[in-house]
């Protein structure tokens, strides 16, 4: 597949991602459009790692994997970030039960 | 006849669907629900590029465990309803377009780079496989994958900072 | 390396520590001499000692600039750990698991400080922040510390996303995670590794606090408990430009060109927004909040204008800003009211430590004499010498001068104002004092003959 | 060391001496002791000045280099004297009238206490001392200071009584107006030093060849105008009538000895200059007639005794400068030794009726003092023929010789010059008669203290007659006696003879008796009007407009003083604060402004945070790609 | 060595005196070090006046292409004699104040005067600007804590006005230092500089706002009448005395020999505006009531015509020896300037020190008649004043003769209109000078001045030593023009454009 297709699809889902951060409210959903995001960039990863693969075969026949392994790495960092992520929110949400970010304006100016 | 463009195109298509929905659901049950599909999806795509361990860990992980401790907290939450109340308008509609601003710079900044002609090699490989990537993954790759244990660690002491009731009386 | 070793072992040893049920202050004890190891240990690899070679030099390595920055880091965590260790306790319940975890940031301080592959600096950020955003939240029962950590995190994680999506175009068009070999000596960049740089160019000026990604400062710095605020405005943002020079002047180098011109635009904005808001400041802890992004903003300019004196500077500079903030902070964690109108002659109860914060706040104004000055002063000098350097440089010392107009407040409240009636002020231990006058004293020394730090980057 | 010329450092030194001896020792010495001082070292610097005349050598200039004032480089401004026939002239005139001034001030001033007496004596010493250094300065920048000096001495002098307000103005104004002068003196100077790099006068005939006419000009121009304040002379004149405030025989000191005379000094001094720049001669000429006019015309209808003669003297200066302007430089200088007798005669005569009348110094309250006041009527009476011009007391010598080089120059001068003369016999006899003839006019308790003055205030009166009337007698027109200018012959090595007269003996016959005569029939008019006292209550708008000055000092004050007072004001209360700081504090309040409202920006709202990063990271993107190139 | 020991003697000497805490041990700790500096000077000026015994020099910041070398030329002398004089008057007219935490304010007095001597001496541009500072931040504090009633938010404009200038000039330092070969910022590698017109041009303006805030030069002098007001008036002694003088010092120093074209350019913009400076402080001067603020306006006009006068020594000579001898007259007359305003101002402000704390008032509209009941204090103050204008015999004459001669010779279109404006000025000294001392000291007097006024033998012996200078100086100037001759000889053809012209 010609890899500009994979990167426009990833740079949608990013941006779908992105626009659900800046639209939503809900500080679960928002943290779910950050988790597309990080798809988005993970499948972008994933292609380029065959497009150098198929690039550089002939030179060495484990080109590409260091991709995959990064995307490997951002899925464990993304488990960590959920789990402190979601203790916050559940934090946040024991004091005013409610995730709406609109009610964080405590601290402003 | 070549079968994978269409499956691309499916699987593309499924992907920015479920991912849409996902944004614009009122329900985070809903939300949810699409953004698992939305993972599937991907998932498939990891499949087409021939990376099978990571579409198995993505189901596994993203899919499977992280997506239901979210579901998991929306339901603890008691937040399976339409509840969210709307935000300004114009703060979404501005929302919106700044993000698809950043979609047409970013495509329009890059569509010409030099990629043009690149291929992605669909369908076959073997750098996808467990026995590669575990390979590379405990000899170059050991160091980082020790240190990733200490985000782990310090995760876990977090969540349990965070989620242990404090042992004084709460009082906002 | 032996930071990362240790700190690992600190960090999982203070972490089983809060099972023993140990007093506080054994539990301090032991952190601070952990923390006092930390900086021997450094000081040691300096000399060539290493207690474990870890051979992964595509992943990191360790050279003398992050020796010498990791040095300031943990001298001035160990002092951070003297001062202000006690009032950890204040926060919550989970004393050792504080230390723990910034034991644990510490860990990421050295992937910061030394790799040489884009995943090692992602690695090490995400070990930085992560324990950040528990630290911004642990005083659970308050709202603000609650929403601090909220907000720094979803902001966190978004800029993360940056990141990675910089990444991922980086490796899109070289293959490669190498810093070395990101760029490579071609030169003409091309657009998709262009894309790359400036995605992970605003996602590390978030993480710096650079404007216009600064939004999260104020609010995270001033919702934190200030115990742990002291702890992010100043080793965390130090090392995270450590981490920050590293990417641009390792892998991006050679396109400076390029980015310098942006970052010296960021650096005017920062300064600007930051200096310029913090006028209109009544809480001393916010308006350091917007300090801090102001002193970013100078910190910038190490970026603008890279070179060797920039280096030499980002040094000094981190240990002046360090020094001086944490001094800062220790004395307003412990103080009542956190209005510039609770340190209203202050000079007067307590002579010293006015006179020692005095000092520190002349240094973060930049008055000669104190590092301070000499910090920025490599900083105007390097950033001088780049593309448009002068108008950056104006707009740089008219902003410092703004500075002074909100840090002489403070000064101005110690000193020259009566306390309001039944004003009361907390009373301070000799060892604390002591620790402060060491600070004090560092300033003040590094502020005359800055090459006592400065000639360990050579030699 | 007493021998010429050295002696002659003696002359400044001994009244500075006095000044030291008597300010410092104020407290601690008597009265007597202070007076004897003080006049003392007048009376030896007298002495100095008389061994100084008489050994002069006739050809050049003695030189006296004490040290060097400012050296640098080729400039070299010594602090020098410089003796010749010309400084050794006014050193006379200035000591002999300074010690007789003295003598009579220890008298008069008697009844002031120790410690003031002391002051008034310390400073009536140093304004000698500066008239000395003025006179004997070898070039412009030492007679500089001297003329600052005596303008400092005169303030002094005039602010005297200083718990009068009045009196403080007095000086205040008679200082600043002559600093207007002084500084167009200083330009002068610099204007000098920069086209021939030296101020000394010996430099100055070899200077005149470097000089262009224009430079001349301006430089002459100059110095003219500092001489007009000092010398009193429009339109810097007006702070010498009200330099009447200071004690009576420090007027007699300004208007005789010193101060007013120094302008004709400076000019005589320069007048190889003056020579050069016909342009300047002129316009001193027109000055010169219209001071003298205009003051004569404000003394007929002044009513207190020393502004009479205040206004006297501005006529009389007003004479001499037109002398200057005529070229007649050595008939200025001889009017100002004639006008110096009979004008300290004059003063101090007027101190006498005062002293007598206990400070009451309005004419109209005076008459009929003939009787109990005889030395002073008759000596008075002197002063007064002398400066009416009648042959052949002195004035009459000094002001023909004034009035010939004024028919020379033009006759229209001469015609205004000798209608002034003539207005001068008439207000010298009002006042005259009015004081002494008549009746007395005063209340019964002036009555009552009327007595005759002391002996050491009536012999130098007496002293000051002799000299009014004999005075002139040193230049006796050729007219009547060969060889009688001994004056002008005397000066001739620093002023030139101008030789050849134009005008035919005959002519100057007719003059001369026109001016005797008219004069004569014009003291008559005024004994037939001012025998007995009448009111002058005249409502007639030129009296009223010279009775009131014709109002100069008001046009001063509302024209210049005013306006730049208001000017100051606005400046201080308006411009100041919210202009010049205002623009500063501006820039600090609107920095607190645009704070207040940028940290608006901030408004708390995660999700505005983000988006702000996002448009930033759109403008940046877009930027980098599509603008920049 | 006489250079250094003139920075640390005060420096130590500070740091001694903030130890004790009974304000009689202080105030004697404070007076010894002024006297030992002032020792040194003399010594430096007549025993070891060789430049040997005026250098120093030793390694500091060598990374940053910076010195630690002090060097006394004849300024540099005159200057640190004027400074000791005044550290000294300024104790000795404190000396029975009664200040409240005397340790400190003496310390911080000593600093600042450490800071000062730096600036005068230093011939490494970093260390000049460390000075610079270092003499700042003590007057901040001195005037902020002892200081009147809006003491805060007036020195506060003060300093951050000050530290704006002073910012800017840090930048020029950096600029000039990069342009030199071997990045130094040694006095001699930056006169060696030939920096191209066209950044002249706008590098001028760097150093020259720097300046012209400390000396001040109008429109950039509002704080300065603001903080002498509020000011404790020993402090306004050193601030007006000396510290002022360090704008013209680094002005001769830091500017003319370096940015000679620069300076060229703009001298017409500067002279006119130090003009408008003469005119309109003494205008407003006429105008004011607070004897402070007066002075203060006063010390304004003077330094004005300093300030032209010395804009008026650029341009270029052509290699005329008789161009560069008026430059001389002109330059010796600043010289002399500097020294005898700084001395008479001294004096000045030891007087309204001493009226304001007698009678606690500063307003002359509730004194008078002084003359009378304070018959000695009237005749110092009378002597004083008459220095102040100019008048001859006094210190301040052969200054602004000398002064306005630099004017006339001035290489521009206006010099003479320059002239005649500033001329005005002397007029208008008179009229606010001999105002004042009429307010003060003629008149009736009031309830107020009724008691008159002792002094102190302090006060008298400082006063003495004022007046002392003013007649010295006034009467044989040329000890001071000797002093300087070589110096200011070198010093123009320093500053002489025409080297750059010829190219």
């Amino acid at each position: 597949m010609p890899i500009n297709y994979y990167l426009f699809l990833s740079l949608a889902l990013f941006t779908i991602g992105m626009v659900g951060v800046l639209t939503r409210r809900n500080a679960i959903i928002i943290f779910m459009c950050i988790e597309l995001m990080l798809n988005a960039v993970n499948l972008l990863l994933v292609a380029f790692s065959k497009m150098h693969h198929l690039k550089n075969l002939a030179l060495n026949a484990s080109v590409g994997t260091d991709g995959q392994l990064f995307v490997f790495f951002i899925m464990v960092v993304a488990a960590a970030e959920v789990s402190v992520g979601l203790a916050i929110i559940v934090m946040m949400y024991r004091n005013i039960h409610s995730v709406d970010i609109q009610f964080l304006n405590r601290l402003k100016h | 006849m070549n079968v994978t463009p269409y499956i691309f195109w499916f699987l593309s298509v499924w992907a920015l669907f479920s991912a849409l929905m996902m944004v614009t659901s009122r329900n985070p049950v809903y939300s949810v629900l699409w953004l698992i599909s939305t993972f599937f999806a991907i998932s498939g795509h990891y499949i087409l590029l021939n990376a099978q361990f990571l579409a198995v860990v993505n189901i596994i992980v993203y899919a499977g465990a992280i997506m239901v401790l979210f579901l998991f907290v929306i339901m603890l939450m008691n937040l399976n309803k339409e509840t969210e109340p709307q935000k300004n308008r114009w703060l979404k509609l501005v929302g919106a377009l700044a993000g698809g601003c950043l979609l047409l710079v970013l495509v329009a900044a890059l569509k010409d780079a030099e990629l043009k002609s690149q291929q992605a090699m669909v369908g076959a490989g073997s750098i996808g496989l467990i026995k590669v990537l575990g390979k590379e993954l405990f000899t170059r790759y050991v160091v980082p994958f020790e240190i990733s244990s200490l985000l782990f660690l310090s995760a876990m002491v977090g969540a349990a900072v965070i989620g242990k009731k404090e042992i004084t009386h709460q009082n906002s | 390396m032996n930071l990362l070793l240790l700190a690992a072992f600190w960090g999982v040893l203070m972490m089983f520590i809060s099972l023993s049920g140990r007093s506080h202050a054994t539990i301090r004890l032991i952190a601070q001499v952990g923390m006092g190891l930390l900086f021997l240990s450094t000081l040691a690899e300096m000399q060539g000692f290493l207690i474990y070679d870890l051979k992964a030099a595509e992943m990191f390595a360790m050279d003398r600039y992050g020796l010498v920055m990791l040095s300031v880091l943990s001298g001035c965590g160990f002092l951070y750990f003297l001062l202000s260790g006690r009032d950890m306790a204040n926060v919550g319940s989970d004393y050792s698991e504080y230390f723990s975890l910034i034991f644990f940031i510490f860990c990421g301080f050295v992937l910061v400080l030394s790799f040489t592959s884009l995943l090692m600096l992602f690695l090490g950020i995400e070990i930085v922040t992560i324990p950040l955003y528990i630290l911004t939240g642990s005083d659970k029962r308050n709202l603000k510390s609650n929403e601090a950590s909220l907000k720094y995190f979803l902001l966190g994680a978004f800029s993360t996303g940056l990141m990675l999506m910089g990444i991922a175009l980086i490796y899109g068009a070289r293959g490669t995670f190498s810093t070395m070999e990101v760029v490579g000596a071609s030169g003409i960049p091309t657009r998709l590794l262009l894309g790359g740089l400036f995605l992970m160019f605003f996602s590390l000026a978030f993480k710096v606090s650079a404007a216009p990604f600064h939004f999260w400062t104020p609010d995270v710095y001033d919702g934190a408990p200030t115990v742990f605020t002291s702890f992010m405005a100043t080793l965390v943002k130090v090392a995270a430009f450590a981490g920050f020079l590293r990417l641009f002047d390792h892998a991006f180098g050679s396109l400076k060109t390029t980015w310098q011109i942006w970052a010296g635009a960021v650096a005017v904005l920062t300064l600007i927004i930051g200096n310029i808001t913090a006028v209109y400041q009544q809480s001393v802890k916010r308006l350091l909040a917007y300090s801090s992004i102001a002193q970013a903003g100078f910190m910038m300019l190490g970026l603008y204008g890279l070179g060797d004196g920039a280096r030499e500077g980002m040094v000094l500079y981190a240990a002046s800003y360090s020094l001086a903030t944490i001094a800062i902070f220790s004395v307003l964690t412990r103080m009542n009211d956190y209005t510039i109108e609770g340190f209203n002659g202050l000079a007067k109860k307590d002579p010293w430590i006015a006179g020692i914060l005095a000092v520190c706040l002349l240094s973060l104004a930049g008055i000669p004499l104190t590092a301070g000055f000499l910090a920025k002063f490599y900083m105007l000098q390097a950033a001088l010498s780049a593309k448009y350097g002068l108008v950056v440089v104006v707009i740089a010392v008219l902003m410092a001068a703004v500075s002074v107009y909100y840090y002489f407040r403070v000064l101005q409240a110690m000193y020259f104002r009566a306390a309001e009636e039944g004003a009361q002020f907390p009373a301070f231990s000799t060892g604390f004092k002591r620790v402060l006058t060491l600070i004090a004293i560092l300033i003040l020394v590094l502020g005359i003959q800055p090459g006592l730090l400065l000639h360990y980057l050579y030699f | 060391m007493f021998s010429f010329p050295n002696i002659a450092y003696f002359i400044p030194l001994l009244p500075l001496l006095g000044f030291l001896v008597n300010g410092l020792g104020r407290k601690h010495l008597s009265k007597g002791a202070i007076a004897w001082i003080g006049s003392g070292v007048l009376a030896l610097a007298f002495a100095a000045s008389l061994v100084v005349f008489l050994n002069l050598p006739s050809g050049g200039p003695t030189l006296l280099n004490a040290f060097d004032f400012i050296r640098i480089g080729e400039l070299r401004i010594p602090f020098a004297f410089q003796l010749d026939a010309l400084s050794s002239l006014f050193l006379l005139i200035i000591t002999g009238i300074g010690f007789l001034i003295h003598v009579y001030s220890s008298a008069y001033m008697h009844e002031e206490s120790a410690e003031h007496y002391g002051r008034y004596f310390a400073y009536l010493n140093l304004f000698i001392f500066s008239m000395l250094l003025l006179v004997m300065g070898a070039n412009y920048v030492i007679m500089f200071i001297g003329w600052e000096g005596v303008g400092l001495c005169s303030y002094l002098l005039i602010g005297y009584w200083f718990r009068k307000p009045a009196y403080t103005q007095a000086a205040n104004k008679a200082f600043v107006m002559n600093r207007v002068g002084d500084l167009a003196f200083l330009i002068a100077i610099f204007w000098l030093i920069a086209r021939t790099g030296s101020v000394n006068f010996v430099d100055l005939p070899a200077a005149l060849s470097s000089l262009s006419s224009s430079d001349i000009t301006w430089i002459t121009m100059l110095l003219f105008v500092g001489a007009t304040g000092k010398s009193a002379q429009i339109p810097l004149y007006t702070w010498l009538p009200d330099a009447m405030a200071g004690p009576t025989p420090v007027s007699a000191l300004i208007h005789a000895a010193t101060m007013v005379t120094a302008g004709i000094y400076m000019i005589a001094r320069s007048n190889l200059l003056y020579t050069a720049a016909p342009l300047t001669l002129n316009v001193i000429a027109v000055i010169g007639i219209a001071t003298a006019l205009l003051a004569a015309s404000i003394a007929i209808r002044q009513n207190d005794i020393k502004k009479v003669l205040a206004y006297s003297t501005v006529s009389q200066l007003g004479f001499m400068f037109l002398a200057i302007g005529a070229g007649a430089y050595g008939a200025a200088v001889f009017h100002v030794m004639t006008h110096a007798f009979f004008k300290a005669l004059l003063f101090l005569g007027s101190g006498s009726v005062i002293h007598a009348m206990s400070g009451e110094q309005d004419i109209r309250r005076m008459g009929g003092l003939k009787k109990v006041l005889p030395i002073t009527y008759f000596t008075f009476l002197i002063g007064c023929i002398a400066i009416a011009g009648i042959p052949p007391f002195s004035g009459f010598f000094s002001k023909d010789a004034i009035l010939l080089s004024a028919f020379l120059k033009s006759p229209i001068l001469y015609g205004v010059a000798l209608f002034t003369a003539l207005l001068t016999a008439f207000y010298m006899f009002r006042m005259f008669f009015l004081t002494f003839g008549g009746t007395f006019r005063g209340t019964d308790e002036q009555k009552h203290h009327l007595h005759e003055s002391p002996l050491a205030m009536t012999l130098p009166l007496m002293v000051l007659a002799v000299l009014s009337v004999i005075g002139g007698w040193v230049g006796i027109p050729e007219l009547f006696l060969h060889g009688g200018e001994r004056l002008i012959e005397f000066l001739s090595p620093v002023i030139p003879v101008v030789e050849g007269h134009a005008i035919s003996h005959s002519t100057e016959y007719l003059l001369m008796g026109l001016s005797t005569g008219l004069v004569l029939s014009v003291i008559f008019f005024a004994w037939t009007r001012y025998r007995q006292y009448r009111s002058e209550e005249s409502s007639a708008p030129f009296a009223r407009l010279l009775e009131n000055k014709w109002y100069v000092d008001e046009l001063y004050q509302t024209a210049i003083v005013q306006p730049l007072h208001r000017f100051g004001g606005w400046l201080r209360s308006f411009f100041e604060p919210k202009i010049v700081d205002g623009l500063i504090q501006g820039v600090g309040r609107s920095i607190r402004y645009i704070s207040q409202q940028i940290r608006l920006l901030q408004s708390g709202q995660t999700g505005n945070y983000a988006l702000w990063m996002v448009i930033s990271i759109v403008v940046i993107l877009s930027i980098q790609f599509f603008v920049r190139k | 060595m006489i250079a250094l020991l003139l920075f640390l003697v005060p420096l130590i000497g500070g740091l001694l005196t903030f130890l004790p805490n009974k304000s009689g041990m202080a105030r004697s700790l404070a007076l010894g070090s002024a006297l030992l500096s002032l020792a040194g000077v003399i010594a430096g000026l007549t025993l070891f006046k060789q430049p040997l015994y005026w250098e120093f020099d030793a390694e500091w910041l060598q990374t940053l292409g910076s010195r630690f070398s002090l060097k006394g030329d004849a300024m540099g002398m005159l200057m640190s004699l004027l400074t000791s004089i005044g550290v000294l008057l300024a104790v000795l007219g404190s000396w029975n104040n009664d200040v409240q935490g005397s340790n400190r304010f003496y310390g911080l007095l000593l600093w600042m005067q450490a800071g000062m001597m730096v600036v005068f001496l230093a011939s490494d541009a970093l260390l000049f600007y460390f000075g610079w500072e270092l003499a700042l931040i003590p007057a901040y504090f001195l005037c902020s804590i002892w200081g009147g009633e809006k003491r805060i938010a007036v020195t506060f404009k003060f300093f951050i006005y000050t530290f704006v200038g002073s910012v800017l000039m840090l930048i020029g330092l950096i600029y000039l230092q990069s342009l030199t070969p071997n990045h130094s910022f040694q006095m001699q590698a930056f006169r060696n500089l030939e920096i191209p017109e066209s950044k002249q041009v706008w590098l001028f303006w760097l150093f020259f706002l720097a300046f012209a805030i400390k000396v001040p030069v109008f429109p950039f002098h509002t704080w300065q009448p603001d903080t002498y007001e509020q000011s404790p008036t020993t402090v306004t002694m050193l601030l007006s005395g000396v510290m002022v003088k360090m704008g013209l010092v680094a002005m001769i120093r830091w500017m003319l020999p370096i940015l000679g074209i620069g300076v060229f350019i703009w001298s017409d913009v500067v002279i006119c505006l130090s003009v408008i400076g003469i005119l309109y402080a003494s205008l407003i001067a006429i105008r004011q009531d607070d004897l402070k603020r007066l002075i203060a306006y006063s010390s304004i006009a003077h330094m004005g015509l300093t300030v032209a006068a010395l804009f008026s020594l650029s341009g270029f000579s052509n290699n005329s020896n008789v161009v560069l001898q008026y430059h001389q007259v002109g330059f010796q007359g600043i010289l002399l300037q500097l020294f005898s305003h700084g001395i008479n101002i001294l004096g000045m402000w030891l007087l309204a020190d001493r009226i304001e704390r007698r009678f606690g008032t500063r307003k002359l509209s509730e004194l008078g008649g002084l003359a009378r009941t304070a018959p000695t204090f009237t005749i110092f103050f009378l002597l004083i004043a008459f220095a102040n204008i100019a008048l001859p015999l006094t210190n301040a004459f052969p200054g602004e003769f000398l002064q306005f001669n630099a004017l006339f010779h001035a290489q521009s279109p206006y010099r003479f209109v320059f002239l005649v404006l500033a001329g005005l000025g002397v007029i208008l000294s008179a009229i606010y000078t001999l105002n004042m001392v009429r307010r003060i000291f003629f008149g009736e007097t009031n309830q107020a001045t009724e008691n008159g006024l002792r002094l102190s033998t302090a006060e008298c012996l400082a006063l003495s030593l004022v007046v002392g200078l003013i007649l010295v100086f006034g009467v044989y100037p040329q000890a001071v023009l000797d002093f300087t001759n070589d110096f200011s000889r070198e010093y123009v053809k320093a500053i002489d454009i025409t080297r750059f012209l010829a190219k």
